[in-house]
């Protein structure tokens, strides 16, 4: 077993690239993670598709209000500086291109930026799409947090997704427990090995050619 | 004087007919109208067309509408969730229809039924299973679905503060696709937590305008959905 | 010269055709002199397409707030219930057919609805049409108020608007100095005579064939 | 911690380049962001594209800014008044270019800019002289006129409170064109009465919120428009 990074670890090493005064909105699991990890001197603004910028921390019992809850329908709070609006101007700052980064989790990323992380396709699924295509189609930087294989070994970064698109070339950079890799115009490039991984190790795990570091 | 208060849910709700298409506001329990909707279960209107983000949860309010066997067709762009048994059972058993949208085309497209918008171009869906059999067209180099309008017959809104003549405000996120929906119905039925009277509400603050809006019932205490859920609770 | 009504009596007859509780939109001129003959009994609320649902009488010296305007851009009041709103949210009630009655003035109106009320056309003019085109096609009934006759006894009512459209076929009623007319499919028809005015002299005076009333 | 103060109007505008579109707030006098405009005539930026609903009135604001042969074109649905007198004389001198946009198609195309909406379809202008050239296109039997999105690089807006975050309250109808063109612009540039910090807007009252503005500039005396006419005032 190799070590690579944890959860938090990834999480952490995402928040790295988004840049201070970022409006971010966050996806459910290991992205939620981000707002953990803000690097010293800098302040996000987080973004939930169901009407509120300035999103905070989960509440306490007390504090908690049944009535405000983000778009993974989890309590939150808000921070000094919040503002409460409709879908319709939410998904605007989505759509319109206002929101800087988003984190994602993914079931396969393509090498040429196509992402794949709402349905499997399995004519028994219930298709549920929530807002993942607005998302991949209106913020400027679409960052994916994933482990580099499934649970079974297989790879979820691939030469084409076999699961039925959220968005075609999308995908800009991609963090991983291994690495952190690019989506460039040859295709994937590591950018950055996890600690104790080595770039054969990550060849191996992905499902596509990708270049080691520059 | 131009008065839109109505007695009771009951009242607000018994026109509705069979075959209607009803938008109910909400984002999961958040804004999810519970005295509107069991009042609509206690009306019977059947072969409803729903519009809502999602298809409820547990075994009140929206879910249980539909677990009653009122609608035929769920209009939605999340109609999984952990506590929403309801709708996959009756939608594996082929009793309930279903369209999925996304999350911010259904906003847009009930926003542009609300504007006399038939019609709108988004990059959301291009390239997508979702984006098959509608127009793609090129705007500047980049490739965008038309979407058409999303209009109903009823809207079944909470709100936190009403006024007589329909001026409303919301509670935090309560308020998601509410204010979209008052303006896409024909007839626009609120319930909401305080009725005051007009003049009541800063003109400032008014968040949906009451010509939006047809009537409102005032339920005082209202019930939330998680509440209900929390407790176990069913309905009827 | 005939009796025939006033401008204020024209006011008066077109506020008699709105119904209790209608949301109105009235255009600048003699249809703003609806707002004082509000029959008995009745209520209706104005809508400036400039942000505010609940306008009020012109207000007092005392009164006047330089950021309350009409679109007309005379200084208004508002009612209690009133709302402010930006302009795509105004422009939503008009185009999505919220407004109940619009009243507007006019240059021409021809048999099959047609309504010019923007420009001469003149070759020197500078085109202004406001919210004037929205207002025709959005509204559910188009009222226009106008002199049967221009100043120089041309008529205003015509079988083909000679300036450039407003829009075509939207104006259910038009209220002038010497009858009521409806827009039918069979073309212009008296509903009602001014006291005074016969029939004849509607007749000549209108620039397209006219029936006379039920 | 993010605060968009800017320290003067002039630093606020400095950078706008010549050839810009720039969209100015206001719906005649009411909005008018008159401390901004005039901080943009000594800027001394040519050849701009300006996006307003009129053209200004007297010899000041956007009048002056047209006045001073800065502007080249302009967007707009009513370029005359009774005291715009700037305007006409250089349009019909054929030294500014006019492009006539009604009212409710000029706000809904700053919307679909800031919406990420390319294009729309609307009723407005069908059968007459302003659709010709344009697609038009039927959806249940009525035909439709397909408008598109309306940009600039950069907003010049009025409010009345603003926090550190660009969050922003409007006072009565100087709301009119504002927050869309805030979400229009790719720099949105706005003055404000009052500047707070953040937490000093209620989340439930902000109109505009934070993310569709870049700069805020404190302008605790506004001058107003009609009070400059009043005064015969020209500027510079």
């Amino acid at each position: 077993m190799s070590a690579g990074w944890t959860r938090e670890q990834m999480a952490a090493r995402a928040a790295q690239d988004i840049p201070d005064g970022a409006y971010v909105n966050l996806g459910i699991g290991i992205p939620e993670l981000v707002a953990q990890f803000v690097p010293e001197g800098r302040e996000f603004i987080y973004h939930t598709e169901n009407g509120l910028l300035g999103m905070g921390p989960q509440p306490t019992e007390e504090e908690r209000d049944l009535d405000l809850m983000n778009a993974g329908k989890k309590h939150v709070t808000i921070i000094p500086g919040a503002a409460y609006f409709h879908h319709a101007d939410s998904f605007s700052m989505i759509r319109g291109g206002h929101i800087d980064v988003c984190v994602l989790g993914t079931m396969q990323v393509a090498a040429n930026g196509d992402i794949a992380n709402w349905s499997t396709g399995a004519p028994d699924a219930i298709p549920a799409v929530g807002g993942a295509m607005d998302l991949v189609q209106g913020v400027k930087r679409i960052f994916v947090i994933t482990q580099h294989t499934t649970k079974t070994g297989d790879p979820k970064l691939v030469e084409k997704c076999s699961y039925p698109l959220t968005g075609p070339g999308v995908v800009s950079r991609i963090f991983t427990d291994l690495a952190v890799v690019d989506v460039t115009e040859d295709g994937f490039r590591v950018a950055e090995l996890a600690p104790g991984i080595n770039f054969e190790e990550v060849r191996e795990k992905t499902g596509a050619p990708i270049l080691p570091p520059k | 004087m131009i008065n839109k208060q109505y007695a009771s849910v009951a009242e607000a709700v018994a026109d509705i007919p069979d075959g209607a298409t009803v938008m109910v506001g909400g984002f999961g329990a958040s804004g999810s109208p519970i005295e509107l909707l069991h009042a609509l279960i206690d009306h019977g209107a059947t072969d409803l067309t729903v519009i809502n983000n999602n298809t409820g949860n547990g075994e009140v309010g929206l879910a249980a509408l539909i677990g009653n066997g009122q609608v035929s067709k769920m209009i939605c762009s999340f109609p999984r969730s952990s506590q929403s048994k309801v709708f996959p059972e009756l939608y594996r058993a082929g009793k309930v229809a279903l369209e999925i949208v996304p999350q911010g085309t259904l906003a847009e497209r009930i926003r542009a039924a609300g504007a006399g918008v038939p019609a709108f171009y988004t990059p959301t869906t291009v390239g997508t299973v979702l984006a098959e059999g509608k127009e793609v067209r090129e705007f500047n180099g980049r490739p965008y679905v038309m979407e058409s309008w999303l209009k109903a017959d009823f809207a079944l809104i909470k709100c936190e503060v009403a006024d007589s003549l329909g001026n409303l405000t919301y509670n935090k996120t309560a308020r998601n696709f509410s204010p979209l929906m008052c303006m896409a119905a024909t007839t626009t039925v609120v319930q909401t937590k305080t009725l005051v009277d007009r003049g009541g509400i800063d003109p400032e603050h008014v968040v949906t305008p009451g010509i939006f809006v047809n009537r409102v019932v005032e339920v005082t205490q209202p019930i939330h959905e998680d509440v209900l859920i929390a407790e176990g609770r069913s309905y009827p």
